[in-house]
């Protein structure tokens, strides 16, 4: 997707407990992401934002390719003006 | 020219013939759904509504609403021997078909277990996930998402400080 | 602490997925979220406004808006799912064209039958209402006033109109439009066991290793129930589910034994399978011996048509249709006998293998079958029948009142059992299973509610179909609908509905929150609260009984309909309404209004406002200065306790994801009849059918007769009318919601690609469907959702522009006064190829 | 048995006694005309979808089955019968197939498939051996007609495009990998199945139909 949108996602990985660790660091490393929390019965949520969604598909589907890793689903996602993301919320859009 | 006006004037008066209102019948109402007082009458059929062409991923209204089907689904097969939306859908799939996976909440069955692939009892994806048509809505609909009745409360709160 | 529009959609973003994967947002972010003034989302419980599966959803609202509905996780029906109509609840309160006040014909200011609606207040909309009801009464008598309610209705709202009518107005002209769809259902479960609603649950579903869908369509109707049998039958191979129906749809994508059979020939298929248990010597016959009798139906019972009708005069019992005499076993077994398997194939189409291995799903006693139906068994003109020998199948063999071994009824609107049925507000009953013809019945009910003796009239009233003849003939001249769109949704629309309604004597009200069809018919229309705009009560097919708070206000001067009754209420005294011979035995009543009478008599307004929960509105309980709901229902529990029916406290379903009654001392019944499950059972007895005055249910055998109208060389193709996944009944909310319209944005007719060739119809051709009655013009699809087979078209009856109902045929179940909608005989005619 | 051979070698050797040179060529050359006419025409016949549908099986499965299905009705109204996609164009593969056929006059004679259970327990093997073969050809008789080369991506939706300028160019995929079930209702799909077992439904859902509880 073109630029002049900013994506703002969540998505949420399923790992096997024992691999926890090793995945969450490996995503902590990762560009626009960053790691919203950890379950340790083996749940990671992860928010990105990024100038490109393409970015975003394709690190869940990385994420996905780890070892360890059940699953990941995009669970939310949401397209913001680049230009007033830094103003206050409750300036008048 | 002159045929032209004549044969239009003739359909006019039969459209009007076939559709006056019988006046106790169809009395004056409303339009709502459908035209209002023409109870009585039987209303020609519109052209069927094509399917939506190749409308991209909306966003969700609330998280858990339904993503809708952005793609046609003519003919695809969903019953005891196979189901095709999982031959793009799944966990093994969804990366080489380029399809968003199916979500991790169906992956949980009635107790909220996690299983390794898709709980049966999400099986029949049309129940929930829908095609969309091309057709225009007939009455608007005034909803308006949480950030839009969020921003519109800040804003009239907001506007006081 | 001012977040930036990125922090706060990042921060929107984590709360969501973290709440999707039910983990506690982790400290670090949670400074971020709980800013009080960003969240103030309230959620709340309650029962979803669409299907009788009663999926429980949560509600959250902000600002008075409704901005998210979701699956209730903690409800035992769904588990946190819903279908496509539960997902999109938040929008169906907010179509542009609302209505938000009432609206009266006028013509230069004074009402007149074809004036054009103005706005008015509610006074000057009530007290004319006030007026046309006394005059109506005054002059013709009670018998000239009916009121069609609904099994949408709160349980409530049904029991404040039945009084109304019943206790004040003396009118018995009451009748839910539940009519149209679960009274088979009532008056199979009143012969065969003496107590209405199904004896079995929904987690019969989880035992069962066997389901039988007789003609009906789960995959679309009852959609979470039908998650719960696909999970059963994918997670267990060696279950199996047997689909019959007069054509494919969706419910045949699970179906291990699919069957497509005529219209009409399930009787014989039953009475085939009774013959198939009994030929094989699988009869339970200990179980048939000490609880149930044999008694032979009184056939030739007409079709519910006018009495000058050819075939209603042909008919031998017609006038009593609703008797049977005792028989043997023996005699039973020689009944069935003729039903053989040969003659089942041939009379219904499905290929003998496929009607044994159904037939041995009954007949094998270690395979637990669940049996479901609904409209397609209910809207029959034999549909009790239909429905009794569903039940023969389930009693000769012992497979009943047990996990697994289930015949379920299922409902098709929110509250017909907890507000039509259970409530009585069909134009036969009382509360709790009485009747208006029993004097007893009539006595504790004007006890219960303080009434001289003789105020309930015995006679039954004008029935949903009836009303609409004696609206065409004049005889009513006040009519009421409340939460239905019978002009959309009744039979015979030409020649009945429409002009009955636009009749000049006829003075016709509707409350509705949409402008429908019905509104459009009308002489008055009163905008009403929807949903989540009032506290509501449902009662689901499982008998679970769900309460909801009112969660945010109605729009403009829309007011529910509980409060337009009780308000309505106020406007009629006692004397003017009651003879004189009856006033003299209550002369405390003479100058009350039915307000004081039904509404404040020391009970319904027993319940002050301070027993009303913390942090809700409550429009009726604020404007009557009492708590009414609560002293409504207390009052209506009543009936029940004691009797079979009890219903908990009503405080305690506000916290509960509802109970299934009898609830007694807490404890809800699952499966009832069966000791150790339901109180009422005597120890020692097993199963007691306690409702019947020897305990034990009725085996009924009947025959088989034709259906009413059927195809000739004038009209060659059945015809049959129903629903579809996307849309609710008429389509007044689901049709407003775009995801849902453009999902399925209209009606179509479903016929099979060869009759279409023959007709040179294509995908798409406009035909116009005709029958004796009336006619609709409809696109032609051929590949759709409904796969008819040769012979039979369908067409749903949810869209306002496709009257499909002009053409039903308005016979009905002798016994049960339910419309057949799916049987009828229609021609098509190609209007244009494309 | 040598003597009787040569003699009739005599016979064919020996010129004609009574008939003429012009009779003999000219009839031959026309008795080869009816003879090679009436063998396609009797052949084509054969590719006729009112031959293949005259087995009531033929016509109440995967007739029915495709009637809905893009390839019998569609924008254009160009349709395959069912020669077109199940029958060679090419001379010699065709011959192969019609002999190939005798087997499907077994079946019909035998009534292998008669019955709709019959028809649904053998669907998977019959699937089966026509995936393997348009596998093997690399879906052919797919492109007689969709010709790769002429497919203009910009008219295709860009699921259908991503896809097939990417595996189907590389040749990694053929169109049979993705298309499966085009036509006719696919079979049960479950992985580890077995003629006639009550079906394990759902190509990926499988494992969540393991026997549970």
């Amino acid at each position: 997707m073109s630029s002049e949108h900013l994506h703002i996602a969540s998505f949420l990985v399923h790992v096997r407990p024992d691999r926890l660790a090793a995945v969450a660091g490996w995503l902590a490393r990762q560009p626009d992401a960053e790691l919203g929390g950890e379950d340790p019965a083996g749940k990671l949520v992860v928010v990105m934002e990024s100038r490109h969604e393409g970015r975003i598909l394709a690190l869940i589907d990385a994420v996905q390719q780890r070892p360890g890793v059940l699953g990941a689903a995009l669970v939310y996602h949401q397209l913001l003006d680049p230009q007033t993301a830094d103003d206050p919320q409750e300036a008048t859009p | 020219m002159k045929w032209l006006a004549i044969a239009s004037a003739m359909v006019a008066l039969a459209m009007l013939g076939m559709g006056v209102a019988d006046e106790g019948r169809d009395a004056s109402a409303p339009d709502g759904l459908r035209p209002g007082g023409t109870v009585g009458q039987s209303l020609p059929a519109p052209p069927m509504a094509g399917q939506s062409r190749e409308s991209g991923r909306e966003v969700l209204n609330y998280p858990e609403q339904p993503p809708v089907i952005p793609h046609n689904i003519r003919d695809y097969q969903v019953d005891l021997r196979s189901n095709r939306c999982l031959t793009c859908h799944s966990r093994e799939n969804a990366v080489d078909a380029g399809a968003p996976m199916v979500s991790i909440t169906h992956f949980m069955d009635r107790d909220k277990q996690v299983l390794a692939a898709v709980s049966p009892d999400r099986y029949f994806c049309t129940q929930c996930h829908v095609p969309q048509t091309d057709a225009s809505p007939i009455v608007g609909n005034t909803f308006r998402t949480v950030d839009e009745v969020l921003t519109e409360a800040l804003e009239r709160e907001g506007g006081g400080q | 602490m001012k977040l930036t529009r990125r922090e706060f959609a990042k921060a929107n973003a984590l709360a969501v997925a973290a709440a999707t994967a039910g983990m506690t947002a982790p400290a670090g972010a949670s400074n971020l979220i709980t800013n009080a003034e960003l969240t103030r989302i309230a959620w709340n419980k309650a029962p979803c406004r669409f299907c009788g599966v009663g999926c429980s959803v949560m509600v959250g609202t902000y600002d008075g808006r409704i901005v998210a509905t979701h699956g209730d996780n903690q409800a035992e029906v769904n588990r946190g799912l819903n279908c496509v109509k539960g997902y999109f609840l938040s929008k169906i309160l907010y179509g542009e064209d609302r209505l938000r006040q009432p609206l009266l014909r006028k013509r230069n200011g004074v009402y007149d039958k074809d004036g054009d609606f103005e706005p008015v207040s509610w006074d000057e909309a009530l007290d004319l209402m006030a007026d046309k009801f006394k005059a109506a009464i005054r002059e013709h008598g009670p018998e000239s006033v009916a009121m069609l309610g609904s099994g949408q209705w709160t349980i409530w709202e049904g029991y404040a109109a039945s009084k109304l009518f019943k206790a004040g107005l003396r009118s018995n002209n009451i009748d839910p439009n539940a009519r149209h769809c679960m009274a088979s259902a009532v008056f199979a479960f009143m012969r065969a066991f003496g107590s209405d609603e199904p004896m079995g649950v929904y987690d019969d579903i989880e035992h069962a290793n066997a389901f039988v869908l007789w003609g009906s369509n789960m995959a679309e109707m009852h959609p979470v129930l039908w998650t719960r049998v696909t999970d059963r039958r994918l997670s267990r191979p060696d279950t199996r589910v047997a689909v019959l129906s007069t054509y494919e749809h969706r419910s045949f994508d699970l179906a291990d034994i699919p069957m497509v059979m005529h219209p009409n020939a399930d009787v014989v298929i039953l009475n085939y399978i009774a013959n198939h248990i009994i030929q094989s010597g699988r009869v339970d016959r200990d179980f048939v011996d000490s609880h149930t009798n044999f008694v032979r139906a009184v056939d030739d019972i007409g079709y519910g048509l006018r009495d000058e009708d050819p075939r209603q005069q042909a008919a031998a019992n017609a006038d009593d249709p609703n008797r049977w005499t005792e028989m043997s076993f023996d005699e039973f077994a020689e009944h069935v006998a003729d039903f053989t398997l040969e003659r089942a194939a041939r009379e219904s189409g499905v290929t003998e293998s496929r009607l044994e291995q159904l037939a041995e799903l009954y007949a094998d006693p270690d395979v637990k079958v669940m049996s479901f139906w609904t409209m397609g068994v209910n809207q029959h003109t034999r549909g009790v029948w239909v429905n009794n020998l569903i039940y023969n199948l389930h009693l000769l063999t012992g497979k009943i009142s047990e996990p697994g071994n289930s015949p379920f009824s299922l409902t098709g609107q929110p509250s017909a059992c907890g507000t039509a049925r259970e409530v009585g507000t069909f134009a036969h009953r009382l509360p709790a299973d009485r009747v208006v013809t029993n004097p007893e019945h009539r006595r504790f009910a004007e006890e219960v509610w303080k009434l001289p003796e003789g105020t309930i009239p015995e006679r039954v009233g004008f029935h949903a179909v009836e009303q609409s003849r004696r609206l065409r003939d004049g005889d009513i001249k006040v009519y009421w609908t409340q939460v239905c769109n019978n002009m959309q949704a009744g039979p015979n629309t030409q020649q009945e509905t429409l002009p009955g309604w636009r009749n000049p004597e006829a003075f016709v009200i509707v409350s509705d929150i949409y402008p429908t069809v019905s509104a459009q018919s009308a002489d008055l229309i009163l905008p009403a609260a929807g949903w989540v705009e009032k506290e509501g009560a449902f009662g689901n097919s499982e008998r679970r009984t769900q309460f909801f708070h009112q969660l945010v206000e109605a729009p403009g001067e829309a007011r529910s309909d509980l409060w337009q009754l009780v308000e309505f209420s106020k406007r009629i005294r006692v004397d003017e309404v009651w003879p004189e011979a009856l006033l003299e035995r209550a002369p405390e009543y003479r100058d009350k209004t039915l307000f004081e009478l039904l509404y404040a008599n020391g009970q319904v307004d027993r319940f002050p406002l301070a027993d009303m929960e913390e942090g809700y509105v409550n429009r009726e309980a604020e404007d009557f200065g009492f708590y009414i709901q609560k002293g409504l229902f207390e009052e209506y529990a009543r009936f029940g306790r004691g009797k079979g029916k009890d219903l908990d406290d009503f405080d305690v379903y506000h916290r509960v994801r509802g109970k299934r009654w009898p609830v007694v001392n807490g404890e809800e019944t699952l499966w009832r009849y069966r000791e150790g499950f339901d109180p009422y059972v005597q120890p020692g007895t097993g199963v007691q059918f306690y409702a019947k005055p020897d305990d034990r249910a009725l085996i009924f055998a009947v025959p088989d007769e034709p259906a009413p109208e059927r195809p000739d060389d004038d009209y060659p193709f059945w015809l049959c009318t129903g629903r579809v996944l996307e849309h609710w009944h008429t389509g007044s909310m689901t049709r407003r919601v775009p995801e849902l319209h453009r999902a399925v944005p209209e009606a179509l007719l479903y016929l099979h690609p060869e009759d279409a060739r023959e007709q040179g119809i294509r995908r798409g051709s406009e035909v116009r469907v005709v029958s004796r009655r009336g006619e609709v013009r409809l696109r032609a699809e051929t590949r759709g959702r409904v796969r008819p087979p040769r012979g039979l078209v369908y067409v749903p009856f949810f869209d306002a522009n496709r009257l499909i109902n002009n053409l039903v045929l308005d016979a009905t179940d002798p016994i049960s006064k339910q419309t057949d909608f799916k049987k009828c005989a229609v021609r098509l005619e190609l209007v244009s190829l494309a | 048995m040598r003597r009787w051979l040569w003699r009739y070698w005599r016979l064919l050797t020996r010129p004609s006694l009574h008939f003429s040179l012009g009779f003999l060529t000219l009839g031959g050359f026309i008795a080869g005309v009816l003879f090679w006419g009436g063998f396609n025409t009797a052949l084509e016949a054969t590719n006729t979808q009112q031959f293949c549908v005259s087995c009531h099986e033929m016509e109440r499965n995967p007739l029915q089955e495709m009637q809905d299905t893009i390839h019998y009705s569609n924008r254009s109204g160009v349709r395959a019968q069912c020669a077109d996609c199940h029958v060679p164009h090419d001379w010699t593969h065709k011959m192969a197939r019609k002999m190939e056929a005798s087997k499907e006059v077994w079946g019909w004679v035998f009534g292998s498939i008669r019955t709709e259970e019959q028809f649904e327990a053998k669907r998977r093997v019959l699937a089966e051996r026509e995936w393997a073969r348009l596998k093997a050809n690399d879906s052919l008789e797919c492109r007689n007609c969709h010709e790769f080369e002429h497919m203009d991506f910009t008219q295709q939706s860009s699921r259908a495009s991503r896809a097939h300028s990417t595996s189907l160019a590389s040749g990694e995929a053929t169109c049979i990998d993705c298309h499966k079930g085009i036509a006719h209702e696919l079979p049960d799909m479950g992985p580890d199945f077995q003629a006639g077992s009550p079906g394990l439904p759902g190509v990926d859902s499988w494992v969540a139909h393991l026997e549970r509880d």
